[in-house]
Formats: structure tokens, C-alpha cells, sequence
């Protein structure tokens, strides 16, 4: 069998089950693949470990592939099992907030580690000063929790629909104490979670050869995940090293991520991809690319594992 | 390979002169003492421009030293911000507050055979908690901003500061307390006049180790939330980009920085423990 | 045995203090969350309410306790939720980049003492090293090391040394100079060479210093691991357990997580006070 | 036990005294059954063999050991009462200074201790240093200074400030004879003039003769007092006194007493 | 200089030899203008008031000390290549034993240096203890040993080994005069034994006259010598010699170089 490294970009959680489920369900097996799955975590670049040589294919946002692109690291999309993006700013009701416009003056809590421009361009968008003051917004790093809303710090945080959302939920604060700016609702979407490898390797027929069944025994995975969501939730469970995770929590993650896997066959939609670049363009005063990318995405894997 | 070549050659060519000039008069003079540690970092850098020149390492695994200096000199407005935020504000008044109350806290157990037996095990433990669990639970508690970087600074270099206080307050030999006991001395001033002047090497080693946990820990405080500004906010959102040289040049000035505070403080140790062994042997 | 009640006085104090602080600091969110249902609280109902919350700004002692116990002797030690399992995979990790660290440390101190060109270019090097955020660099090393093949235990280790070593080198550079002057003529008359002044006469004096160093060696060995853990991804040990409670806001998982470390740490360290203790004896130096 | 001891209170009474040292290997009889009376502005000189128990009985004098046996009383208290009262000059077998003062500033550290004024404590630092023959060194530090210079800084430092009772162990041990003649007529002088109580221990028989109206001769192992020879000399002493009868006589019965303390151990 | 200087080869030899320390405070003259030369087989005493440099000189001739003016022999070469053949055998003012071995473990620290057998080791070790009368304390610690005690061993350790030149800097200070007396008699029979070179300072007249075959007398301020003064004692030397008129007169000559020495400095 061929070995295949993935790193993903995050902890064990079923943000992931698909990959889990192949391999779990013996979907790389049947495709002659011995596929190591690398959790993530806070402190983890994937861009870092796929240029290092420690995985063969990686999961990652747009914005943070692409800046690594034009920072020398010739990354390509190969699929797109996310259709839609899950990321939006929550807020606490008791602030006022009620419309965008409301943000000046107000604190808001935003996910750096290059998981932060889709927020800048929102702003620069809304004509926001991203500096403080009373006309624009003080921003605060958060860390990986929400604390910082919980404890008042900030009157928004980010959040993703299928994981801290439900933690501020669950921690107590009713579904109508808050208020949720969706990103995808805002215009300002970016693709999440696509897999990326290095453009160079691409050429390999035999590196090729092995993507193209990668990526189809985990389309299969991600359609068997949205079909039989709990199960798939237990299988990730079952995949988490640090015993964390809990039941009620995951199948939930699994419901809300199958709504964003659902409507993509694994192949990338250039407009999704059009609409992510000029987002980024869009950007503040420090854009986070400067000119629109070459050949950041490819059909090469997907028109084959889709046959 | 030429490059790395060359690198290798310079650098044995420099550690040769290094040791031919350590044993020059020059070593001694002030100049001597900045020039040779000096000439031994820039064999360092040498070498490692040589070795990723020669080597081919990309720019987002290990960037070049030209390139970070680059980076350096393209971005001072930046990092000087940066400095202030987490150095002066978040790792400084820590470290102030944090030594301060590990002397006095120390002093105090002293005094008190049942404190310090009932307080020093205690606080051992409390000391073992590894910072990058309370880094978090102190941001919750004490806000985004420099006081919670200062608050886990406090906790990092209490406990070194503690331990060599306490040893350093122990450190008297007996006809020296005998001395004092002859005079009837009160508890006060044997402290002063005895006590605290034999633990200077012990607090002063304290010190030292602690100007370098400060900035750790001011640094390493601000990953787990902060406004955005600051080197640790800085070198997590450019790993996050890739952008290996401001990370670099990030940990460039965190070098620089804490290697001079730790001077200062060498320096202060040698005036005032001039008469300790180990500073009058090299005098 | 003349510590016990000492101590237990201390702890006294300490949970009094901390469940007067619990009170304090997990109040605001029952208030908050009374506000936002528009009710009314009585103090009881918050005092009962700060001392079972789910996600306490700080969690009540009972409630640590509690997480403690269950980590520890709840299930099979094998199991993903002992502490037990982490704790050893952070262990091992922590005596490995111990040995390293303190090896290196004082072969480093042998050198700086011995060797004027080591002491004045490597020294001020050693102190900048410690300079760097280690947690910035962590990952760098595990994807370095990963590349070249070293996975697993040793890049954790590795992290681990790079934080202890240091302690070693002060302390010890400290101590190998700690002999007066006439200690030192004495062997000079004796034509002894470097090799017999230090084995007869640095290392023994350097004893105290080096033990002192190697307590606190021993603790940032400790964290040196648990740093290494959190961009190993977040797989075992106490570092992910730590990572993953605060990730899901679970307090009182952090807190028994970070009390496990300490109980580690402070083991290890009243390890190495027996063997100090063992040591300055033998040499006459305890009094 | 003749008229001079009469002449006042006494001041250091030991009873039975007895101290025993546990050590690694086994208890050590340091002193055994030591009974003495030193009256008031007495000069009591002891002499033995080396690990005979002086320091000891000083260190037990000056509280700074605690007898296991026996009863001791200083001025009429416990000698913990008598140090608190700050009763004791001490010059210790080795100097002893603190290496972070100057000479200067290790002399007039009992000074600053027992609150002199400020005017006070740089004459009587500059008297007494001048007394010991240390003046322009004041600014040295320890290190800087020839053994015997520095043993010389500690005698200075237990003058420097009144104390009734002054023990000595070995004080001029380190010193050359003229010196110590120089010192030995300074002392007398002192003694003479303020009425202190001395306590003074030597290895030279010369010198305890010359100095003392009682010597005490110990053997060791266990340190027992197996001699007490009060002094027919008066009072005023010249230095060639030693060159008297009486005096020869007296030091002949020293030796004697010492040399039976050897004989008991060998 | 009289017959005995010429009996054999120089094995020290000073001249012009000067010695200035520089402090903060300025520079101290500790040596200034010493010539002097010894020969094989000799025994020399210095004694000088406390502070004139005779520790000041021991320590030059075992290449502690490095001499600023003039020039310093021995056996033929520079005091450093001496030491490199172990030449010396040094005895410091204070014991200076390392806390952390017993006093056998001291005694036998040179031994271990100098690469003796194990046996050897042990024999030596206890018949030099039992040479200055510490039998039974080897395995006792320095600091559970009377100030005495410690100085004898640290004597011990200078002796347990086979070295041409002996430097001894004050050794029997702390002694009291029966055990001084025995081990100057057994100082004597070694040397006559060994023919070893021995440079030994005292502060005791009559101890330098009786041990002595030359008598250097230094004055301070700089550290000059005043006076040479050979011998005319035999070799062979009871006791009772002190009392003889030669001794006398001897000792007169050396009191009054002493007290010239004093006078320059008052
Ligand atoms: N390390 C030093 N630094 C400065 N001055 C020194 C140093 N060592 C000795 N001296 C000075 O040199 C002079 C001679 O000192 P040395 O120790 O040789 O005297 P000594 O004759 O041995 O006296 P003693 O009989 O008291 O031991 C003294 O004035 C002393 O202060
Ligand atoms: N702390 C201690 N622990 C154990 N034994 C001790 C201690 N201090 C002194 N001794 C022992 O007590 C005995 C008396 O010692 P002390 O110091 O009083 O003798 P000394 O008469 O002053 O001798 P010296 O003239 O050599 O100073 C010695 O045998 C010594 O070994
Ligand atoms: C330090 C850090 N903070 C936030 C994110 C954002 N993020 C990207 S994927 C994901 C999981 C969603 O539940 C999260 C939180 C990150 N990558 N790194
Ligand atoms: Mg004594
Ligand atoms: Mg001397």
C-alpha cells in the first residue's frame, strides 16, 4: 500500500470526520492506501509542515494557503469538500448590537494565525478603522476558547457554526441573548478546509496516481459522514488521543459540518474560488495578497477521482 | 556547497582568533568583553546564512540572517511597538513585581520556622504549575491587555527568586552568626547586616534566571490572547502566515533585549557582591 | 513528620482563600446570567450556584478535587481519560529532556570555566537562547525534526533539554568558581592538573549550587515538555489535556490537569532533594 | 584558692558543667564536671592542649553553646540573659569579617548594631584601629590584608564598644612578639582602666602568666579544668616582670599542669 | 654570610625580587629589593611584624605569587617549572581543609593527586595523622575539629608526601606550647632525615632560633629584609639548647632586628 500523510488543521473533531471515517470504514485501504492522519492544534502551521516534508497533502483555509503561496510556498487546491464557510462573529445581545454598523466603539475578538483577513476585508469593506477609538473597533487576538465573550471582554467573538457557537450555548446563554453575523451571509466568504499539496509534486504521475484515490476515498468518506452523522461523530471519538472530545458535543459538530460539506462533490467551484480571491483583494491596508494567484487551484485530481 | 564551505572555514578561522584574543590583555577591557562574544555570534550567523544558502533551505522553513535583517530595518516602527507593549510593559513591572514579593515573601517565611515549613513545600507546588496552563486562566482573569502578561510573569519568576532567596539567606556560616549572636543582634539586624549581604550571589543567580523567564513569559502569554500588538501576537499571526522573517526578526529583538537586561543585571550583581570568590577571581 | 501540620496549616489557609475567591469570581456569572433570564437572586441561591458551575471562572477546590480523582483513579490508567496515561507520557518525556538538559548544561559549565574563549563568546549566547519564546520555535523544531525522521518522544524531549539546560549552566558556573583562592593554591602546589583540581576540588564545591540548579532544571524540564506537547498535535499527554480543556472551556479540566503537572513536578523535585539530602551528607556537608 | 578571688561577686560561675557533642560516630565529651567562679574584673587565662574544650567553655560562656550538664550563670542570670544584655566582647579563634565591609566598616559593625551615634562610631572605629596598629587600612577589604592584620581587625572590632565581659580565644595567635607585647601592654592597660572581665585563651605560657590573676589549666578528652592557679603578681606589670622569680615560678607550675594533661591522654 | 651558606647548591635563589600589589586604592609594595639565597638542606625561618610579606614571599617561591621586579630561582629554573615537578610541600596560615572529606580524606588528597598506590595511600595517611597526634579522628569532618586540630591536619597533609621543599606559613600557630614543642622536635628529625629544604615563617623567637640554620628578618612597608642571620647551632639540637648562652644570643639578635623592623615603621 502507499503511504499518505495528512495534517490537518485542527484538533480530532469532526470538523474532520470524513477522513476519519475512511479510515476507519477501510475506504484507503480498498484504494490501496496507508493514510496517517496528523491532528492539528493552536500552535500548528500546517503550510509549515507540508514545507517541512512532514505530510504529503494538508487541510487548510484559502486566505492562509494562498498567503503562503505568494510567500514562496507553491501550494494547489486539489479538492473542496467544504462548499460553504462556517465562520461568523457572535455577539452578546446586552451589547446592543444589532447590525454591523453597531460594531464602532466595541470590542471584537477575531482569530488570528492567518485566519484573520477575511475579518480585515469584511471591515475595510464596512469602512471600519480596525485601530479602536470610537469609530472603529478595538480588535483583541482571541485565543481558542470563548472566554473572552463569556467573561465580557469582548462584545463579539468568532466562532464557527458547528463548534464554539454551541459552546457559548452551552455554557449557558440562550440562543436569544445572541446575535451572528455569518460570514457567508456578509459577502465576505472565504473557502474553508480544501486539501492542498505542492504544486511540484503534482507533476509525479505516481504522486498523482495516489491523490486521485486519496481524494476519492475520502469524498466517500464525507458523503457516508453526512449520511449517518452520529456514527460518524463516535468514529472520531473513538480517533481522539486526548480522551477531551465528548459525544453530544461531536454529533452535533457533525450535523452542522454536514450541512457545509453538503453541495460539493469534492471538486473546487471557480466562482467559490473568484469570490475568495477578490475578498482578499479587498482587504485593508496590509492585504494579505497583493495580486490575484496563478494555478492555486486544479482540477487535475478531481475530474480523475470523480470519473 | 560552496557556501556552506566557506561558512565552515570562517567559522573555524574566527573560534581561533576568539581564543588567541581571550587571552589578550584586550579581553579585559570593556571593549574586549563586547567585541569577543561579539565576533563569536557572527561566526554563528555566518554559518547558518552559509548552511541555507548552501543548503537550499526554503525561506518558509529557515530564513537567511540577510534576510531578517532585512526585515529588521524594513520594520522598526513595528517591532518598536511591539517591544514596548510586551517588554516594558507586560515583562518589566512582572518582573519587579514578581522578585519583589519573592524576596519579601522569602524574608518573611524566614522568620517564621513554621511558614517557611509550611509555606516552602506548598509553594513549591503551586511554582510546578507549568505556564502555558496558567497563561490562559491569567488572561481570563486579569483582561487581554499587558497586566495579564505581567500577572503570568509574576508567577514564573517568584519561585526561582524564592528558592535561591531562602538558600541564600541560609548561606551564613556559623561563626559569622555566632558574631552576631555575641552582640545580642535583633532579628532585623542580623538580616541586614549579615543575612541579606551573604545571600546577594543567591538572589542575584535568582535574578538572572528570572530575566530570562520574564520575557518567556511575557512573550508566550500573549498566544493565548491580546490586543494586536506585542511579539508574541506578532510571532503567531506570521507563523500563521508564513512570514518566517518577522517571526525571526521578532525573536531577534527578544534576544537582544533579553540578553542586555541580563547584563544590566549581571552588572549590578558585580558591583554588589565584588567581594564573592567568583567575582574577584576574574577581576 | 514535623511538616505535616505546617503544611496542612498553609493548605488551610489556602482553600479558605480560594473558595472565598471562587465565590467572588464565579458570582458575576450567575448575576449575569440572572440579568439576562430577569430574575432575582438571593446570595444563597449564588453561593450554591458559584460552587457548581460547569465552567467557573475558577473552579471550587471540591470541584478540582473531584477532576483529580476521577483522572487518576476513575478508570484503567490505560485509558485516554486517566491522567494517569497522560501524566506518564509527559514524564517520560520530561526525565529524557531532563537528562539531555543537564548533561549539556554541565558539560557546557565544564567548558566555560576551563576555557576563556568558551567563557567570554558562549555564555552571553547561552543566556539569548533562553530569550527566544520557546513556545515560537516548538513547532519549527517538531516540523524540522519530523522532517528529517524524529517523531515521537524525542522532539519533546528536545524542547525539554533546551529549557533545563540553562538553570544547569548558571548554577554550575557558579559553583565550579566557588572555590576561595587558597583552595585552589593548595592544588597548585600540588601540580595538579585541571582534570584533578576539578574532580577533587570544582565539582565537590559546586554541589550545593548544582542540586539548587537542578530543582529548578527539573521543573522547567516539566514545562519544557508540556510546551513540546501542544504543537506534537495535540495528541497525549498533560499538555494536550491542558490544550483541549481550555479549547472546550473546560476549567475544571485544566485545573486537574495542571494540578497533575505540579504533583509531578513537585515529586520530581522532592526526588531530587532525598538524593541532595543523601549526597551532602555523604560529603559532610550537611549539618 | 587565695584573698584576690574574694575581692568581688562573682561573675561566671560553672557548676558541674559538662557538654557532650553527638557527632556521626558517636557522643564527644567536649567538657566534663568544669567547675568555676571568675569574680569581677578578674583575667582568667586558659591553657591546654589543642581540642582540650576552650573554645568550648568561651562558646558556653557567650550562650552560643548550651551546656548538657550542669548549671552556669553570668552576672548572676543564664548566659542566653547576659548575651541579650549584651555583656560580651567575643574575639573568635579565626577573624571572621564579613568580606563584603571594609576593615573599617566590619569594626564598627557592633557599632552600628547596638545604635552609637554616628560621631561616635568614626572615633572610636579610628581609636581602636589605631590601637591595633591598623590605621590607614580601614578602607581594605579583608581579602586585601595579611593574616595577621585581619585577626587584629577582629580583636579591634570586640573593643570598639563596651562590654563588661571580653573573651578572647587565641587573639594573638597570628601575631609576631613584639607585636603582641605591644598588644599584651595594651590590654593590661585596658583591663586596668575599664575593669572588664577577661576571659582569655592562649597557648603561650609567657603570656598567660603575664597576663592573668588566675589560669586555668584543662586537659582534653573529656576537657576537665585539672589546674586553677591564681596569681601572685600584682596588679601593675612592666614587661619585664617576666623576667622575675615569681613569675618564672609561677609559668614552671603551667607547664607542669600541661604537660600532666598530655601525659593523662598518651 | 658565613661557612654553612656554601655547604651546597642553591636551591633558592632571590634577587632584586619585588613584589607590588595593585587595589583599588592604590598600589601596596608587599616586597621590595629581596635577595636572599638558600641552600640545599636548609632550614629558614622569616619572621617580620604581621603585613611585612612573608607570606607574601612563600607564595612567590611556590609560584603562587608572581614577582613584579627582580628575579626568583628555584632548583635552577623558574618557580612554575618547580611546582610542575612538585617540588613543594605547602602548608597554609589557615587549615583550609575542604569541607567535604574527612580529615583522612584531606590528608590523602595530594597522595591521590600524585598517583601513590592505594596502600601507600593508607599507610601514609596514618602514620603521618598519628605524627601529629590525630590518630582516631580520620574519619571525623573538619568543622566537628577544634581550630588546633584542623592546623595539624592540614600539617599532615603537607607531610604525607615526598617533596624537596617544605613551605610552612606559621603551621604551629595554633598549638599550645608541649605540642609545639614535640612537633618542632619532630619538624627537626624529619628534616635531618629527608634533607629537605624547608622555608618556615613563625612569629615565635624562639622557635625560629631552635628550628632555624638561617634567620631572615623582615620589616614592612615595603617588605625588605634587615637581616640574615646564620646559625651557629649545631645540627643536632635537644631541647635544653635553649637555654644555652648561644641560643641567647641569638635570640637577642633576632629581637633586636624586630624591633628595628617596628621602629622604621612607627
Ligand atoms: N591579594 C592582595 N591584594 C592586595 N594586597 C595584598 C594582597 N595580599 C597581601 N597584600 C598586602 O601585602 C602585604 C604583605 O602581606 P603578607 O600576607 O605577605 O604579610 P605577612 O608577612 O604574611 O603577614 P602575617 O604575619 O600577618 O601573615 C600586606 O600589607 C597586605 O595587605
Ligand atoms: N560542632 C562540633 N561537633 C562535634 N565535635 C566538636 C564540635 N566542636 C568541637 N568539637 C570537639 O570538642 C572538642 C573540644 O573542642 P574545642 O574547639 O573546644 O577545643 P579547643 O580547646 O578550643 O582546641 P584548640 O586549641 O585547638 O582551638 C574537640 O575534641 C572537638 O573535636
Ligand atoms: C490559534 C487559532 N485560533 C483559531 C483558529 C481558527 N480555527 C480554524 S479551524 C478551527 C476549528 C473550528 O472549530 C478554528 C478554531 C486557528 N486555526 N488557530
Ligand atoms: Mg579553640
Ligand atoms: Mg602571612
Amino acid at each position: 500500500a502507499d503511504d499518505v500523510t495528512l495534517q490537518l488543521k485542527w484538533v480530532t473533531q469532526a470538523q474532520f470526520a470524513g477522513y476519519y471515517v475512511a479510515k476507519d470504514k477501510g475506504f484507503y485501504d480498498e484504494e490501496g492506501l496507508n493514510v496517517t492522519i496528523l491532528p492539528g492544534g493552536p500552535d500548528i502551521a500546517p503550510t509549515q509542515v507540508i514545507a517541512g516534508g512532514g505530510a504529503d497533502v494538508m487541510i487548510d483555509w484559502m486566505p492562509s494557503a494562498l498567503a503562503a503561496r505568494e510567500k514562496g510556498l507553491p501550494l494547489v487546491n486539489i479538492a473542496q469538500p467544504f462548499k460553504s464557510s462556517g465562520m461568523m462573529l457572535t455577539c452578546l445581545k446586552e451589547t446592543g448590537i444589532t447590525s454591523p454598523e453597531d460594531f464602532k466603539g466595541k470590542t471584537l475578538g477575531v482569530w488570528f494565525f492567518g485566519n484573520e483577513y477575511p475579518f480585515l476585508s469584511w471591515m475595510s469593506q464596512l469602512g471600519i478603522p480596525t485601530t479602536g477609538g470610537a469609530d472603529g473597533v478595538e480588535v483583541l487576538k482571541q485565543g481558542f476558547n470563548v472566554d473572552p465573550l463569556l467573561q465580557k471582554q469582548a462584545a463579539c467573538i468568532s466562532t464557527m457554526t458547528y463548534n464554539e457557537y454551541w459552546q457559548v450555548i452551552d455554557a449557558g446563554i440562550g440562543a436569544d441573548d445572541l446575535v451572528t453575523f455569518k460570514y457567508q451571509d456578509m459577502g465576505v466568504a472565504t473557502m474553508e478546509d480544501g486539501l492542498y499539496v505542492l504544486e511540484d509534486n503534482l507533476k509525479d504521475a505516481a504522486f498523482e496516481d495516489k491523490m486521485v484515490r486519496f481524494v476519492r476515498a475520502s469524498m466517500k468518506g464525507w458523503k457516508w459522514a453526512e449520511e449517518n452523522p452520529d456514527d460518524a461523530a463516535m468514529i472520531v471519538l473513538d480517533n481522539d488521543e486526548t480522551g477531551a472530545q465528548t459525544e453530544a458535543h461531536q454529533k452535533r459538530m457533525m450535523g452542522e459540518v454536514a450541512k457545509l460539506t453538503a453541495g460539493s462533490n469534492g471538486a473546487l467551484d471557480p466562482a467559490d474560488y473568484e469570490r475568495t480571491v477578490a475578498t482578499l483583494l479587498a482587504g485593508g491596508s496590509d492585504p494579505v495578497i497583493s495580486k490575484a494567484p496563478e494555478g492555486a487551484w486544479t482540477h487535475q485530481i478531481t475530474d480523475k477521482a470523480l470519473q | 556547497m560552496i557556501w556552506l564551505a566557506g561558512a565552515i572555514l570562517f567559522w573555524l578561522s574566527a573560534w581561533a582568533f576568539n581564543v588567541w584574543a581571550s587571552h589578550q590583555p584586550f579581553a579585559r577591557t570593556g571593549a574586549g568583553r563586547l567585541a569577543i562574544p561579539a565576533l563569536f555570534g557572527v561566526t554563528l550567523l555566518v554559518l547558518w546564512e552559509g548552511a541555507v544558502r548552501g543548503l537550499d533551505v526554503p525561506g518558509v522553513i529557515l530564513p537567511a540572517p540577510s534576510v531578517i535583517w532585512g526585515t529588521i530595518t524594513g520594520s522598526v516602527p513595528v517591532l518598536w511597538q511591539d517591544f514596548v507593549q510586551t517588554i516594558l510593559k507586560g515583562g518589566l513591572s512582572g518582573y519587579v513585581m514578581g522578585c519583589g514579593t519573592a524576596v519579601l515573601t522569602a524574608i518573611a517565611i524566614d522568620r517564621s520556622p513554621f511558614l517557611q515549613r509550611g509555606l516552602l513545600p506548598v509553594g513549591n507546588f503551586v511554582a510546578a504549575l507549568p505556564i502555558v496552563g496558567i497563561a490562559p486562566i491569567l488572561v481570563m482573569w486579569f483582561g487581554f491587555d499587558w497586566q495579564s502578561k505581567a500577572a503570568v510573569v509574576v508567577v514564573m519568576v517568584f519561585f526561582p527568586v524564592l528558592v535561591n532567596t531562602v538558600a541564600g539567606l541560609a548561606a551564613t556560616e556559623r561563626m559569622q552568626r555566632d558574631l552576631m549572636a555575641t552582640y545580642s543582634a535583633s532579628y532585623w539586624q542580623t538580616l541586614m547586616k549579615l543575612r541579606l549581604p551573604a545571600a546577594m550571589p543567591f538572589i542575584f543567580n535568582g535574578l538572572k534566571i528570572a530575566t530570562t523567564l520574564a520575557l518567556i513569559g511575557a512573550i508566550v502569554a500573549e498566544f493565548f490572547g491580546s490586543p494586536i500588538k506585542g511579539m508574541g501576537f506578532r510571532i503567531s499571526t506570521a507563523v500563521g502566515q508564513l512570514a518566517l522573517d518577522m517571526v525571526w526578526a521578532e525573536i531577534a529583538v527578544a534576544a537582544l533585549a533579553g540578553s542586555a537586561f541580563y547584563g544590566l543585571v549581571a552588572l549590578i550583581e558585580k558591583g554588589v557582591t565584588f567581594w564573592h570568590p567568583s567575582q574577584r577571581a576574574r577581576s | 513528620m514535623r511538616f505535616v501540620l505546617p503544611v496542612f496549616a498553609v493548605l488551610l489557609a489556602i482553600v479558605v482563600l480560594w473558595y472565598g475567591a471562587a465565590v467572588k469570581m464565579n458570582s458575576v456569572w450567575t448575576y449575569d446570567q440572572a440579568a439576562r433570564a430577569e430574575l432575582e437572586v438571593s446570595f444563597a441561591e449564588v453561593l450554591a450556584d458559584t460552587m457548581v458551575q460547569e465552567r467557573p471562572v475558577l473552579p471550587a477546590p471540591h470541584q478540582v478535587a473531584l477532576g483529580l480523582w476521577q483522572g487518576l483513579f476513575g478508570q484503567k490508567v490505560t485509558s485516554k481519560r486517566s491522567l494517569v496515561y497522560h501524566g506518564w507520557v509527559t514524564l517520560s518525556a520530561t526525565l529524557v529532556g531532563f537528562g539531555i538538559g543537564t548533561g549539556l548544561g554541565i558539560l557546557l559549565a565544564v567548558g566555560i570555566v576551563h576555557n576563556r574563549a568558551m567563557d567570554m563568546s558562549v555564555m552571553p549566547w547561552a543566556i539569548a537562547s533562553q530569550t527566544i519564546p520557546i513556545l515560537a520555535i516548538a513547532p519549527m523544531v517538531i516540523v524540522v525534526l519530523a522532517s528529517v525522521g524524529i517523531t515521537g518522544l524525542l522532539p519533546k524531549a528536545v524542547i525539554s533539554a533546551y529549557l533545563s539546560f540553562f538553570p544547569v549552566v548558571v548554577g554550575m558556573v557558579k559553583g565550579l568558581r566557588s572555590p576561595d583562592g587558597m583552595q585552589l593554591d593548595l592544588l597548585r602546589t600540588y601540580n595538579a592538573g585541571r582534570w584533578a583540581t576539578f574532580w577533587k576540588l570544582r565539582l565537590p564545591a559546586s554541589m550545593p549550587y548544582l542540586f539548587a540548579s537542578l530543582k529548578v532544571s527539573m521543573a522547567a524540564s516539566l514545562v519544557g515538555a508540556i510546551v513540546g506537547e501542544l504543537p506534537a498535535g495535540a495528541t497525549a499527554g498533560l499538555g494536550a489535556r491542558l490544550l483541549s480543556g481550555s479549547y472546550y472551556g473546560q476549567t475544571i479540566q485544566i485545573w486537574a490537569a495542571l494540578f497533575t503537572a505540579a504533583i509531578l513536578a513537585a515529586g520530581l523535585v522532592i526526588v531530587i532533594g532525598v538524593i541532595e539530602r543523601a549526597a551532602l551528607k555523604r560529603m559532610g556537608m550537611a549539618r | 584558692m587565695r584573698d584576690s578571688i574574694g575581692q568581688s561577686a562573682p561573675v561566671i560561675e560553672a557548676k558541674g558543667l559538662g557538654l557532650t557533642f553527638q557527632t556521626g560516630d558517636g557522643p564527644v565529651h567536649a567538657l566534663k564536671d568544669v567547675d568555676l567562679t571568675i569574680g569581677k574584673g578578674e583575667f582568667v587565662s586558659f591553657i591546654g592542649p589543642s581540642g582540650c574544650g576552650k573554645t568550648t567553655f568561651l562558646r558556653c560562656i557567650a550562650a552560643l553553646e548550651h551546656p548538657t550538664e550542669g548549671t552556669l550563670t553570668v552576672n548572676g542570670m543564664a548566659p542566653d540573659a547576659a548575651r541579650r544584655a549584651r555583656a560580651y566582647g567575643y574575639v573568635f579563634q579565626a577573624a571572621g569579617l564579613y568580606p563584603w565591609r571594609t576593615i573599617a566598616g566590619n569594626v564598627k559593625l557592633p557599632l552600628e548594631i547596638m545604635g552609637y551615634s554616628r560621631a561616635d562610631q568614626e572615633t572610636r572605629v579610628r581609636n581602636v584601629l589605631s590601637l591595633v596598629d591598623l590605621d590607614g587600612f580601614g578602607k581594605k577589604f579583608p581579602w586585601q590584608l595579611s593574616g595577621g592584620m585581619q585577626q587584629r581587625a577582629s580583636i579591634a572590632r570586640a573593643l570598639a564598644f563596651d562590654a563588661d565581659i571580653l573573651l578572647m580565644d587565641e587573639p594573638f595567635g597570628a601575631l609576631d612578639e613584639i607585636v603582641r607585647d605591644r598588644l599584651n601592654e595594651e590590654l593590661l592597660k585596658l583591663w586596668a582602666r575599664t575593669e572588664k572581665t577577661i576571659g582569655f585563651v592562649t597557648h603561650s605560657i609567657p603570656e598567660a602568666v603575664y597576663l592573668s590573676t588566675k589560669i586555668v589549666v584543662m586537659s582534653p578528652r573529656p576537657g576537665r579544668i585539672t589546674d586553677v592557679i591564681e596569681s601572685t603578681l600584682p596588679r601593675e606589670r612592666p614587661l619585664d616582670i617576666r623576667d622575675s622569680k615569681e613569675f618564672i615560678e609561677i609559668a614552671h607550675r603551667v607547664r607542669e599542669g600541661l604537660r600532666a594533661g598530655h601525659g593523662d591522654e598518651a
